[in-house]
């Protein structure tokens, strides 16, 4: 991220939204709502005294709730731009009206209350979609706590646990009580391939990240007795399956296939009931900590994002690629790419892959001035044409747009173009004017009326 | 009685395919039953229904002089239905027939007269069958000047004709085009101006002119602004035709039916009846 | 009622709020009405308003330029909804006087109730539930539901649902759904084959006038299908199969935007009972897509969108 | 045609990113559908005009298939859903005038079901093939004159 | 000419007789609407509830549909069959003095310069039996057009309706023919001779809706710049074929092919000047406003026929005001241009 900032072509709009996109590749019309952060982005020296002074604890999300961050906050270390950000919800000069301590505090003299979000409205020629996921909140499940027991805890957090500017510096404890753990139960596809949690799909990563998961603890408590829950091991990577092999047999991780039915609290432990498969019988782990193997669900708001772009999405709310196999990185719309989670559950190879792929792509198109399109578009023979739009209505791509012409007589007159670059040739617009004044170039009427009459005979 | 069915068509053999422009083709046609052949007169100016069996019938005129019976000529311009269908056709399918219809260029009225004849476009279609039957019987009449015009080079049809009357000695030959291209050498500019620019004389001359609706408008003006009458210009008219022969209710301007009355008429004529409608 | 319509409407035009009145007039022929179009206010004398306004008025401010007053029914006021749907009008052009409408009274149907032609009567008005005549000089009474057009029996909104001023106070549905649907019941009850000869013997007389289409407000095509003639896919001459072909094109292009108000059957100088092929569409669109025509002016047509839960169990 | 040796003759208009590809991939799997299928492929059945229906049937041909993606499969995204609505519509009002439902067909085949798509095209041919030769367009008699 | 008459319980039997050797046409209305159908042998009982058919007997003559000619594609090319209809006698009953005259101004029509062989060979082979009108509608203005509804020289033999009988007179050779050739038929008094001319004149008068035609040429020509009347006149029409189509003298045609290269019919059917396609050229076209084609249609009627054929293609049949869906009436318009 550090490095992309400094490209020169190269600009992030950080805490920023997009509102509006319209046009078609090459000439995407996008407005963008960039949030006031009220620190101006300028000013801000990013010497991090106002965060320091700030009276306001909140926890905080990057640590996924289990440190405290300030309501004036960047919100990880490495963010960038690495200026701070105002939390209104919790800031004293909005929710008690005064304060104002890191203003005064600046000496950049940045802080500004009175900020307020800012539009942009630019041109894009491409646009690539890799908005990320969001991750399966495991409360659902009723039989590993529902989210009453502290020492219950998600892969991220114990990821959080683990990494030395988080929130405990890098020393695993139970949150519960703050000591070293000694027995940790993992279980896998919480979230995953679970129908009944309306998730039948296989988040992809938690496999992999578990077993990482269990290597670091036993590097971190090298007297730690991991025990993991499983299903099925999905360790298809390169150099997958002999990670997962190390896991168990050089770090001592103990696979059970099984589901975990329930857990309980006795005492400062937790009871840990399941079922091995392997072994037919049912097992009982007492243990310290148990990490969750959540899975990855699409965003809160992806299909927000959808119908913004106009790009499909499934029924999980992952956005749809135009081909799973042949065109995974394309969508319908010309011009938009996906790359990321946000398609479907994806690692950090995969992710690099596609995000290569999307980046590729977006220089294939801004390498020439013209592209090729396929010639099977619509075209509307305007002088019969209506004005229904029901076309429009129909069609996927929003490739029918309206315009204005100027007759030769100095008169206007509003007309509807089809957008050559956005059609894709389905023909729904076709068959649905009546009056036959759109068609699909490559498969006319006539044409289809010919071969008709010919197989007919 | 057998054979005066004036709808029946007779079935026409295509002999050779041109083409003229993008859109346009001139088809050569003769009768496939040759005893038909020598029945059949027509005169300059008239025109006859052709037909694509299965497609329909349109009408255009025909294009060959009276005077060169070894083939008929007739152009076509791609446009609609039934002309789509007539440019596909090959060389040795068949077409139906009939006609002629309509009146003609009153040949005995040009006689010992100097002839203008403007043509723009494929209006040049019914102008060249009248050039040609004049250019035939060369002695009986005075100067002949020909100015044809097209929208760029490669929409000048009949480029064979336009050659030949070029080399002739006897002829005015002028070609203009709207807008010319690199390999153009010749003139450039619409035809009223170039018209002017010419200035024959409007002394015992007739004028005839055919062509797009909009240059017959401005051809007019010019001819005016030389003196020309409106008995001096003659000029044949374009309107939906079906039957040909006057019973359709189509063509009619006022009570003048283009097809019986037409299509020749004298700018007087016109000025008379085309005001009313147009 | 006609007096306080003739008042606004004077009022629009001189106002300058609308360019044209559409309105109902007295017909040249017996009873009859006829649309009375007009941006002239002295012409507005002749508006009237009565049980025989047959008309449907609202295929008028697609083809007019400007903004216009427009005189409607229930059903009319629905087909209007429709073309704003269509995009052919534009709600804010229009200024709509509504009338509740008990049933418009159907002059083939009175002609048989009576027994003589319509141009014996002289004298028609509606009275309470009844309908008094003068035929042939002597008085006549027949009650009023006897006589109105079939479509009628069937209506639902009668009162129009889109209007800026109501001309009358709302009138309740006054619904015999059966009797509305006869016709179409009893075609159902014939096998394939006897449905198929009945439409067959209908499409027979048809002449091509185009008087269905062109009366008909969902047909508000620039260039029908039928003019089309690259594909020729029906042709221009009247044979029964492209007849039939023709008419059942059109009603899957109605369906969907025909509020049923009849205007086809009524045009058709042959008779084809045209309407039970419209009001059966009516029925199958609101059954298979909860759709009712000329609701809800700001929805979609309902073939420009679609739910995933749309019936499919005729699909394979 | 001789009524005895009568064969019908059906067309499917097949959409290019499923139907027909399952009609290839049957093909392509040795499965075996009756050859009085005549296909016209288009590119989504979106694009099927109820104009297609009426033609093909006005001409002579005793029946059509009309086959698109499952819904939500659309290669279009919502091609066929649209279809799918004016479908419903075509279906009942053939039905009304007099059509026998065997035949006019609609169907969803995806690309992977090669199988289904050689089931479907076999069971609709066996039912056009009970219902008989289409007459639904012919003349009775000849012209009057 | 004698005066013959015949009861009208006689008239199945004459009926059946006649159309033993041609084809018999009579008013019916069997299919919704009244036109003139083949006689099927059944009733003769139109006389009880005949006035005017909605489709005029022109269709008999300029059917809506008729094949020209067949071609087939064979070795050799194309064979041109022609279609021309059987020679077949055809008598058409009870046609009104109206639609009498109608068909004497089609034949002009189609007989002019180049005679049209389809329309001139069915009404060759036609005997026209009219039947005088004693009950006119209120749409009827014929005598505005020098029509007269109790008689008419444009048929060939006049029937009129005198209550249990009708009476018959042979207005041409044809007529007389044919009233030789009828069976059941005695002589009538000359009173029932003055009866008939009686309740012709009561029909003349009931007749209160005209037109003034004196005068109407010039006005014609005068009213076709007045962009404005046409304007008004036609905003109401919806722009279809109906009164076109039922008119008795409305003439127009287009002729199309079967859509078939190999064996296929050239057939003429109906056309209509208010279709907006009946005139459209690829590129351009003259009448493609509403009002351009309402005024062509009028004026076509009123001045163009009558400078062509020295009479007014109207008969005051009154159908088009009968059958507009929005009453759109010939006299209100013509009316409108006397008075501009």
């Amino acid at each position: 991220m550090v490095e992309s900032s400094q490209n020169e072509n190269i600009e992030i709009l950080t805490y920023s939204e997009v509102e509006e996109v319209g046009g078609y590749i090459g000439n995407f019309e996008v407005k963008i709502r960039k949030k006031a952060r009220l620190v101006d982005l300028e000013k801000c020296t990013g010497c991090g005294t106002c965060y320091q002074k700030c009276p306001v604890k909140v926890p905080s999300e990057f640590d996924m709730e289990m440190g405290m961050r300030k309501a004036i906050y960047v919100p990880f270390p490495q963010a960038v731009p690495n200026v701070p950000v105002i939390d209104k919800e919790h800031c004293r000069m909005f929710t008690k009206g005064k304060c104002s301590i890191c203003q005064k505090l600046c000496q950049a003299d940045a802080i500004d209350y009175e900020q307020e979000d800012e539009i942009i409205e630019d041109k894009f020629g491409a646009i690539v979609v890799a908005t990320g996921y969001d991750l399966f909140d495991a409360s659902v499940y009723g039989e590993y706590g529902g989210g009453r027991f502290k020492d219950v805890i998600s892969g991220l957090q114990l990821e959080r646990l683990i990494n030395p500017s988080g929130p405990t510096g890098g020393h695993i404890i139970r949150p519960s009580d703050g000591k070293e753990p000694k027995n940790v139960v993992f279980i896998q596809c919480v979230g995953s391939r679970d129908v009944e949690k309306g998730r039948p799909y296989c988040s992809n990563v938690c496999c992999m990240y578990t077993a990482k998961h269990a290597v670091l603890l036993k590097e971190h408590l090298p007297e730690v007795q991991t025990n993991i829950f499983y299903m099925d091991i999905r360790s298809p990577g390169k150099n997958y399956e002999q990670f997962v092999q190390r896991t168990m047999e050089q770090f001592g991780a103990l696979y059970i296939r099984g589901r975990v039915s329930k857990i309980y609290q006795r005492g400062d432990k937790l009871i840990v009931k399941g079922a091995d498969t392997l072994a037919a019988c049912q097992v009982e782990v007492e243990a310290d900590l148990v990490v969750l193997a959540t899975g990855i669900t699409a965003r809160h708001d992806s299909k927000e994002v959808a119908t913004t772009l106009g790009i499909p999405y499934d029924e999980f709310g992952f956005f749809t690629e135009l081909h799973p196999k042949l065109a995974p990185i394309e969508t319908v719309i010309s011009g938009i790419f996906l790359t990321g989670a946000c398609q479907a559950p994806k690692d950090i190879p995969d992710t690099v892959a596609s995000a290569s792929g999307a980046a590729s792509k977006v220089a294939a198109i801004f390498s020439s001035d013209r592209m090729s399109m396929s010639p099977l578009v619509s075209t509307i023979d305007t002088s019969v044409c209506s004005m229904c739009k029901a076309c429009m209505e129909v069609c996927p791509y929003s490739a029918i747009q309206e315009e204005e012409i100027t007759l030769r007589d100095g008169t206007k007159k509003k007309q509807l173009t089809v957008l050559e670059s956005v059609c894709h040739g389905c023909g729904a617009c076709v068959s649905t004017c009546k009056s036959s004044c759109i068609m699909l170039r490559g498969m006319t009427d006539e044409q289809i009326f010919d071969e008709l009459m010919a197989v007919a005979q | 009685m057998e054979g005066d069915n004036v709808y029946l068509p007779h079935v026409m053999k295509i002999e050779k395919v041109i083409r003229e422009t993008q859109n346009i083709k001139t088809f050569h046609f003769n009768f496939k039953d040759e005893s038909q052949k020598s029945k059949f007169s027509f005169k300059s100016g008239q025109f006859a229904e052709y037909s694509i069996f299965g497609e329909g019938e349109a009408t255009f005129c025909v294009s060959s002089s009276p005077t060169r019976m070894d083939y008929l000529e007739f152009s076509v311009m791609k446009a609609g239905k039934v002309t789509a269908a007539i440019h596909e056709l090959q060389e040795g399918d068949e077409i139906g027939f009939r006609g002629p219809y309509g009146n003609w260029f009153p040949l005995e009225l040009l006689e010992g007269k100097n002839l203008v004849f403007v043509g723009g476009g494929i209006g040049l279609a019914p102008l060249r069958s009248l050039i040609w039957n004049v250019l035939d019987n060369r002695d009986t009449y005075e100067d002949v000047t020909i100015l044809y015009g097209a929208r760029s080079p490669a929409d000048l049809s009949f480029k064979y004709d336009l050659e030949a009357w070029e080399k002739d000695d006897a002829v005015n030959m002028y070609t203009t085009v709207d807008n010319g291209d690199e390999d153009w050498t010749g003139r450039v500019g619409l035809i009223p101006p170039v018209l002017e620019e010419i200035g024959p004389s409007p002394e015992n001359t007739v004028a005839i002119t055919c062509g797009p609706p909009i240059m017959i408008k401005f051809t007019l003006m010019s001819l005016e602004k030389l003196g020309f009458t409106n008995d001096q210009i003659l000029t044949t008219l374009e309107m939906k035709m079906k039957c040909g022969i006057g019973k359709c209710g189509r063509c009619n301007i006022g009570n003048i039916y283009v097809c019986k009355d037409g299509p020749v008429f004298t700018n007087a004529q016109i000025q008379n009846f085309l005001s009313n409608e147009f | 009622m006609e007096n306080r319509l003739k008042e606004e409407a004077g009022k629009l035009l001189k106002e300058g709020k609308v360019d044209y009145i559409v309105g109902y007039g007295k017909g040249t022929v017996n009873l009859r009405t006829s649309p009375l179009i007009t941006n002239k206010e002295e012409d507005l004398e002749g508006l009237v308003i009565n049980p025989f306004i047959a008309n449907n008025l609202s295929r008028y401010p697609v083809e007019l330029k400007g903004r216009v007053g427009i005189v409607v029914k229930g059903c009319d006021s629905r087909s209007l909804t429709s073309l704003m749907q269509d995009k052919k009008v534009k709600r804010e052009d229009l200024i709509i006087f509504g009338v509740p409408c008990e049933g418009v009274v159907d002059l083939k149907k009175l002609a048989g109730q009576i027994g003589a032609e319509i141009d014996r009567v002289t004298d028609a008005e509606k009275e309470g539930e009844n309908l008094t005549l003068q035929v042939d000089g002597s008085k006549k009474t027949i009650p009023f539901r006897d006589v109105i057009f079939d479509k009628c029996y069937g209506c639902e909104h009668p009162t129009p649902l889109e209007y800026d001023m109501l001309l009358g106070s709302e009138v309740a549905p006054n619904l015999d759904i059966e009797k509305s649907l006869e016709r179409i019941k009893e075609l159902e009850g014939m096998d394939a084959q006897e449905r198929w000869n009945y439409w067959k013997e209908q499409f027979s007389k048809c002449i091509r006038c185009y008087g269905c289409r062109n009366v008909c407000p969902a047909c508000f095509c620039e260039r029908c299908f039928v003019d089309v003639n690259m594909p020729q896919w029906v042709a221009t001459y009247a044979t029964w199969q492209d007849n039939l072909t023709f008419q059942l094109i059109r009603t899957l292009h109605v369906a969907g935007r025909c509020s049923d108000c009849g205007e086809c059957e009524r045009a058709c100088p042959v008779g084809i009972p045209l309407r039970s092929l419209q009001r059966k569409m009516v029925e199958e669109v609101k059954d298979l897509f909860g759709h009712e025509v000329g609701i809800d002016k700001d929805a979609p047509p309902v073939f420009s969108h679609y739910e995933a839960t749309d019936p499919d169990e005729f699909m394979k | 045609m001789e009524e005895s040796n009568w064969e019908p003759k059906v067309i499917g208009f097949l959409c290019h990113w499923c139907s027909y590809a399952g009609a290839d991939l049957s093909g392509s799997a040795r499965l075996e559908y009756p050859h009085n299928i005549r296909i016209i492929r288009i590119p989504c059945s979106g694009r099927v005009d109820p104009m297609f229906i009426l033609r093909a049937l006005q001409n002579g041909v005793d029946g059509v298939l009309v086959s698109g993606c499952h819904p939500g499969d659309c290669h279009y995204q919502s091609g066929n859903f649209h279809a799918r609505r004016k479908f419903a519509v075509i279906n009942r009002l053939l039905k009304y005038v007099g059509i026998e439902p065997e035949r006019v067909q609609f169907s969803w085949v995806a690309a992977s079901e090669g199988p289904k798509m050689a089931q479907v095209i076999g069971e609709f041919v066996e039912g056009v093939r009970k219902v008989g030769p289409n007459r639904l367009f012919k003349d009775e008699k000849k012209d009057g004159e | 000419m004698g005066y013959k008459k015949i009861k009208k319980d006689q008239l199945k039997t004459l009926f059946n007789e006649l159309s033993k050797d041609c084809s018999l046409f009579v008013p019916s209305g069997s299919k919704g609407y009244v036109g003139f159908d083949p006689w099927d042998g059944n009733s003769a009982d139109f006389t009880e509830w005949y006035r005017n058919t909605t489709i005029p007997p022109k269709a008999l003559f300029f059917p809506p549909v008729e094949a020209m000619l067949r071609f087939r594609k064979g070795e050799a090319g194309y064979e041109i069959e022609e279609l021309l209809p059987n020679g077949r006698p055809q008598i058409v009953f009870g046609v009104r003095p109206c639609d009498a005259r109608a068909l004497k101004i089609t034949d002009t029509l189609f007989s002019d310069t180049y005679r049209d062989p389809y329309y001139l060979t069915r009404r060759e082979n036609a005997t026209i039996v009219g039947l005088a009108c004693n009950e006119p509608c209120d749409t009827c203005f014929c005598t505005s057009l020098d029509i007269s509804p109790g008689e008419s020289q444009d048929v060939d033999l006049l029937c009129s309706d005198i209550g249990d009988e009708l009476l018959m007179e042979a207005v041409s050779d044809k007529g007389e023919d044919l009233l030789s050739k009828m069976s059941g038929l005695s002589e009538a008094s000359g009173e029932e001779e003055s009866k008939a001319k009686q309740l012709g004149d009561s029909a003349k008068e009931k007749i209160t809706r005209q037109i003034d035609t004196s005068g109407l040429l010039d006005k014609m020509r005068s009213s076709f710049e007045n962009r404005e009347y046409w304007e008004d006149v036609s905003r109401k029409c919806m722009s279809c074929g109906i009164c076109t189509y039922v008119c008795p003298t409305c003439h127009c045609f287009d002729i199309c092919d079967e859509n078939n290269k190999k064996d296929g019919k050239r057939v003429r059917n109906w056309d209509s000047c208010k279709f907006p396609l009946f005139t459209r050229m690829p590129m351009e076209n003259p009448r493609h406003e509403k009002w351009r084609r309402i005024r062509q249609r009028y004026h076509h009627k009123f001045e163009y026929f009558q400078m062509n054929f020295e009479t007014i293609a109207c008969t005051g049949c009154g159908r088009c005001i009968r059958e507009c869906p929005v009453n759109v009436d010939v006299t209100e318009i013509i009316g409108g241009i006397q008075a501009l």
